[in-house]
């Protein structure tokens, strides 16, 4: 971790040398299991910049912030956190140009949960791309990154998909009981980008589509659709349930549309060229049918 | 016993008469019913039919909507792939209500409930055929409750 | 004191539980928050009672001011309009194993809701509640409620009954009618103890509500709460803010799991012609909560609402309300941020503007 | 046992008697609880939350005066409860619950001479105070009210304005359009301006500002420059309100809660608050 720290900090003090204006990191945090998003414009502020064990927050969000849009930034992003920020790009909302980015050879980080018991971060022990390869400076050792096998990918999703519907349906109908709707998912999230959400929760000012009431089909909405809507996006960087601070396993629903994307149009990973447009912005003459996994083609 | 026993027996067994809700695209599935209609073809009464100007016209919300206010069942009827009025249009209503039609099964709604089906035009037949079969289907399952808000009243 | 072995808990709560809707901490899947007492029972997965949890991850205001709840049903037709009012129904709740610090939010919560015109949604809860305050005898690194002047051993002031958590054993005291009620009612469950094991806790609570309060390494010692309330015009146009709202997500955990904030919307269901009207949680992080209907919102930018936030908590309520900041010092806020946002770093930035 | 009736949040019943097309956007509602009273009493400048299930409720200024039996609302279309408002007919029947907000100090302003500031929808709330000072003429010295709107057909009951309130003894109206348009002589150009040109001294007179933020800024600018002390210039501000009881947090500014402490403010009281908006 200290080697990639002090290489953080020389490419930061460089760059602010010369032609950047704002450089986005982590720091520490008040306790050693913090680690929180730094944003550093001058020289001599580049030693607050730290990556640990606990630097999980995606850096990529923060570009589409609106006083960042102009600026010269450097960035640091992870293996996870560069597949969002390629998906950002792809749906064209931000501007590679004015943008630095150096890549971090991620060595898989921690969690410390409400009894403080220190474990592997749940989004590392699934994690598919921990380098981010495209990038010409990576930092840290590439063999001290984590080796997951690809069916890590998928195995929580498979074991849900496995009980019987009713079943599922007492799951989720027990995890979503303890939103208090405090929209820390939605705001987290790096593709989360509309200025504002259709899901804003019933602000009586204007039409929603649905309203803040403690009502188990309001909570069922807001958690489906904010799913739906990274159909073909999510990238599974594990911000949502990072989050959360009632411990609701969110990525197992976008792992789901994920997984369920790769099987139907097999276009697993985030292309960059031109022409390929997002899964559900596509169409094949010969697509499956709507049937459980695309299969009973209706009659 | 016949498909037509059971149902009849559960529908005088408690009364219930299920909402359907479909979504029928304006230039096949709707004047598919249409056809239905003049043709003299019955079919139950519990469809309740919202013309839609195509069938990539309805978002997921609608569908999430309809349970919430008391639905049972929703169908979304279109053009067969290929057939539609604006070429491309239920090419991406497939897509995006497989996806959709899987989560909701995995977040607990029974598969039954959400049907996706190509209805041309010419079709009555099988608008008939496809109401009453959804219909008997739902008498089965019962009250759609999962989801509808329980402020909700008739 | 009496004393309540802990093998009868569940008896005695199960018998509690005829007469209120108890609730307690419960760990499920390695949290700990209020539940239910027949969640508990007849909840298939293995939930146990946990009250050696420092802290439930939600606060119990929301059994006196809950996250939604409708006061009102309307029935409109054509020009006719009629109202109809929802009555709380069910047995009164009862908190069993709640912290002196949410033990003392509920007061402040009183000081806005209890104070003309007194809010009765919030009344008719408050009333009816039972609370059971379980004394800490240590402290978690995000606490930081002696710098409040509350006392987490418990003070033994407005709970109905406090008790002490140690080896096999509940310790019990009451500290009103109402406690001492339950005391004797359902006394085949206490029995008495030796006044030697009574003066040992009591000494053992002292020490520990006196080390606290002098240790010196928080930082909340250095700069204090009260900073933002003397120097307000300096620290509120100091650039702090834009700096700590560079991170801030907008999101609602730190107002919805803080004890003491209290702000609400007001919303309207419709089902056609009848529907309900209903008061839900709402926080001044949102972006729209101060948006008018012609669009303007005068507090656009993050920063202006993370300070909002920051001042009517060590401002602006202790001057309405004559210094009683509205803070606890429980932590929740700052252990569960996803950004790290910190009062302790906030007041560090304030106290730095102070002295340059 | 708690009374939920005596809850400040339930709204009591009151009907629509009488509607008047003021402008394209602004109408304004007569209305009467169920036998045909005043809902409630308030004073001048109080405010009412009208409550129109499902659309919500909203809080207006009440600008008839607290003397008359009825209460009357001037309501631009704008936002989803009052374009509901807009959608009612007479005899249709709606929530109100009230009064809510702290009165312009009339008693203070008695045998001083007042100064009347109004900019567009701003009027509304204004109207109930120079109703309740020209009923009660004698206690109050020289009245000047200026009116300005975007265009001569925007002013909400330009007959009383023009032909009511001039007749009172030394009451003298002044009316300014942003354009002036369908062959307007008077004044064209914005009230700030307008102040200026009139040049009012301050002596003896308590100014009262009431419109969108930005001509309050300048006006309230202008008659500090012009010698009044800012105690005397009473003006309103403007927030989102939701519960009209100083609970809910919304309009929170400084240590004040708009719906509760205002909407009045003096200047004075307004420049000691850190936050402005």
């Amino acid at each position: 971790m200290e080697t990639i720290t002090k290489q953080m900090r020389k490419l930061a003090r460089e760059s602010l040398e010369n032609r950047l204006d704002l450089i986005i990191g982590w720091e520490e945090g008040r306790f050693d299991w913090q680690s929180k998003p730094a944003f550093i414009t001058e020289t001599n502020e580049v030693d607050r910049l730290s990556f640990n064990d606990y630097s999980l927050k995606n850096l990529a969000g923060y570009l589409l912030k609106d006083k960042f849009k102009n600026k010269n930034i450097g960035i640091f992003l992870k293996g996870c956190d560069y597949q969002a920020f390629k998906q950002l790009i792809n749906y064209n909302q931000i501007n590679p140009d004015n943008i630095q980015i150096w890549g971090i050879a991620c060595p898989g980080l921690k969690e410390k949960d409400f009894n403080g018991i220190i474990s592997e971060a749940e989004r590392c022990q699934r994690c598919q791309n921990p380098i981010p390869e495209e990038l010409e400076t990576i930092i840290g050792k590439a063999e001290a990154a984590i080796q997951n096998s690809p069916e890590d990918k998928y195995q929580e999703v498979k074991a849900l998909e496995s009980m019987a519907t009713a079943k599922r349906f007492d799951y989720w109908k027990e995890k979503l009981s303890d939103c208090i709707r405090c929209y820390a998912c939605r705001n987290t999230c790096p593709l989360c980008e509309c200025k504002t959400c259709m899901l804003a929760g019933g602000d009586s000012n204007n039409d929603d589509w649905i309203d803040s009431a403690k009502e188990f089909s309001q909570d069922f909405f807001f958690h489906s659709i904010r799913a739906f809507h990274q159909a073909g996006r999510c990238v599974d960087c594990g911000e949502c349930e990072e989050v959360c601070p009632v411990d609701i396993p969110l990525t197992k629903i976008n792992n789901k549309i994920r997984h369920d994307i790769e099987i139907l149009y097999d276009q697993s990973e985030i292309t960059e060229e031109e022409s390929v447009k997002g899964p559900l912005l596509d169409f094949r003459e010969d697509d499956p049918e709507p049937g459980i996994k695309g299969g009973t083609p209706n009659a | 016993m016949p498909v037509e026993e059971t149902v009849n027996t559960q529908r005088e067994k408690n009364n219930f008469e299920p909402l359907l809700v479909a979504f029928c695209c304006n230039w096949c599935s709707y004047a598919g019913a249409d056809l239905a209609g003049t043709s003299r073809m019955n079919y139950p009464e519990n469809i309740k039919i919202i013309r839609v100007p195509c069938s990539c016209r309805i978002n997921p919300g609608f569908v999430l909507r309809a349970f919430q206010k008391g639905a049972d069942g929703v169908l979304i009827a279109g053009c067969h792939p290929g057939d539609c009025h604006y070429m491309t249009g239920n090419y991406h209503t497939r897509r995006r209500f497989t996806v959709f039609k899987e989560l909701l099964n995995y977040m607990g709604i029974e598969e039954d409930r959400f049907k996706v089906d190509w209805i041309s035009a010419s079709e009555g037949r099988k608008f008939a055929d496809t109401a009453t079969e959804f219909t008997n289907k739902l008498i089965e399952l019962g009250p759609a409750r999962k989801l509808r808000d329980s402020r909700w009243k008739q | 004191m009496l004393k309540l072995d802990k093998d009868k808990l569940q008896d005695f709560l199960t018998e509690l539980a005829e007469e209120y809707q108890v609730y307690l901490p419960i760990k499920k899947n390695q949290q700990t928050d209020f539940y239910s007492f027949e969640k508990l029972l007849n909840s298939s997965k293995v939930l146990e009672i946990d009250l050696d949890a420092r802290l439930s991850v939600k606060s119990p205001k929301s059994f006196l001011f809950p996250r939604s709840e409708s006061y009102l049903e309307f029935k409109k037709d054509n020009e006719r309009l009629d109202f109809k009012l929802k009555e709380l129904t069910g047995k009164p709740n009862l908190l069993f194993g709640i912290r002196n610090c949410d033990q003392e939010s509920f007061k402040l919560l009183d000081k806005v809701f209890l104070q003309e015109p007194v809010d009765r949604l919030y009344q008719r809860r408050r009333e009816s509640t039972i609370t059971v305050v379980g004394r800490c005898l240590d402290q978690s690194e995000t606490c930081f409620c002696q710098l409040f002047d509350i006392e987490p051993a418990a003070s033994e002031t407005g709970a109905d009954l406090y008790y002490f958590n140690s080896d096999h054993n509940l310790y019990f005291t009451a500290a009103s009618d109402q406690g001492e009620l339950i005391l004797s009612e359902y006394s085949q469950y206490f029995n008495n103890l030796e006044s030697e094991k009574e003066t040992e806790l009591r000494m053992q609570a002292e020490k520990f509500n006196k080390t606290i309060s002098t240790n010196s390494n928080n930082p909340l010692t250095i700069n204090k709460p009260e900073l933002l309330y003397e120097n307000k015009e300096k620290i509120f146009n100091s650039n702090i803010w834009q700096e700590l709202a560079n991170r801030c997500l907008e999101c609602g955990i730190c107002t919805y799991l803080c004890p003491t904030c209290h702000c609400y919307d007001i919303q309207d269901y419709a089902s056609d012609q009848t529907g309900e009207r209903y008061r839900c949680w709402d926080s001044c992080l949102f972006s729209n909560f101060t948006e008018m209907a012609h669009g303007d919102n005068p507090r656009e930018e993050t920063y202006q609402r993370l300070r909002q936030r920051f001042f009517h908590k060590l401002v602006y309520f202790p001057e309405e309300q004559k210094e009683s900041l509205a803070c606890v010092g429980c932590g929740r806020c700052l252990g569960n941020c996803p950004v790290n946002i910190d009062i302790t770093e906030v007041l560090a930035l304030a106290g730095g503007v102070i002295n340059d | 046992m708690t009374d939920l009736r005596k809850d400040p949040l339930i709204p009591g019943k009151a009907i629509i008697t009488a509607i008047r097309q003021d402008t394209q956007d602004i109408k304004t509602y007569q209305v009467r609880d169920i036998n045909g009273g005043k809902p409630f009493d308030f004073e001048p400048g109080q405010c009412a939350m009208l409550s129109l299930p499902p659309a919500g409720e909203a809080i207006f200024s009440i600008t008839s005066s607290p003397l008359a039996e009825m209460m009357e609302f001037s309501i631009k279309n704008a936002g989803r409860v009052t374009s509901e408002i807009h959608n009612l007919k007479i005899g249709d029947q709606i929530g109100i619950r009230g009064p809510y907000g702290t009165p312009f100090p009339v008693t203070d302003f008695e045998d001083k001479d007042l100064l009347f500031i109004g900019g567009g929808i701003g009027l509304a709330p204004l109207r109930s105070v120079i109703k309740y000072v020209l009923k009660k003429r004698d206690n109050f010295g020289k009245v000047d009210i200026v009116c300005g709107c975007r265009t001569c057909n925007d002013f909400v009951h330009y007959q009383e304005i023009t032909e009511v309130w001039p007749e009172k003894s030394e009451t003298n109206v002044y009316l300014t359009v942003d354009k002036a348009t369908d062959g307007w002589t008077g004044f064209e150009g914005y009230v700030p301006e307008y102040i200026d040109k009139l040049g009012f001294s301050p002596e003896g007179k308590t100014a009262i500002v009431c419109g969108p933020p930005i001509m309050i800024k300048f006006v309230v600018q202008q008659l500090k420059e012009s010698g009044f002390d800012p105690a005397d210039i009473y003006t309103t501000l403007e927030l989102k309100m939701k519960c009209g009881i100083g609970k809910c947090g919304r309009c929170n500014i400084g240590s004040k809660y708009v719906c509760k402490d205002g909407p009045v403010f003096t200047a004075k009281e307004l420049s000691g608050l850190i936050e402005t908006f």
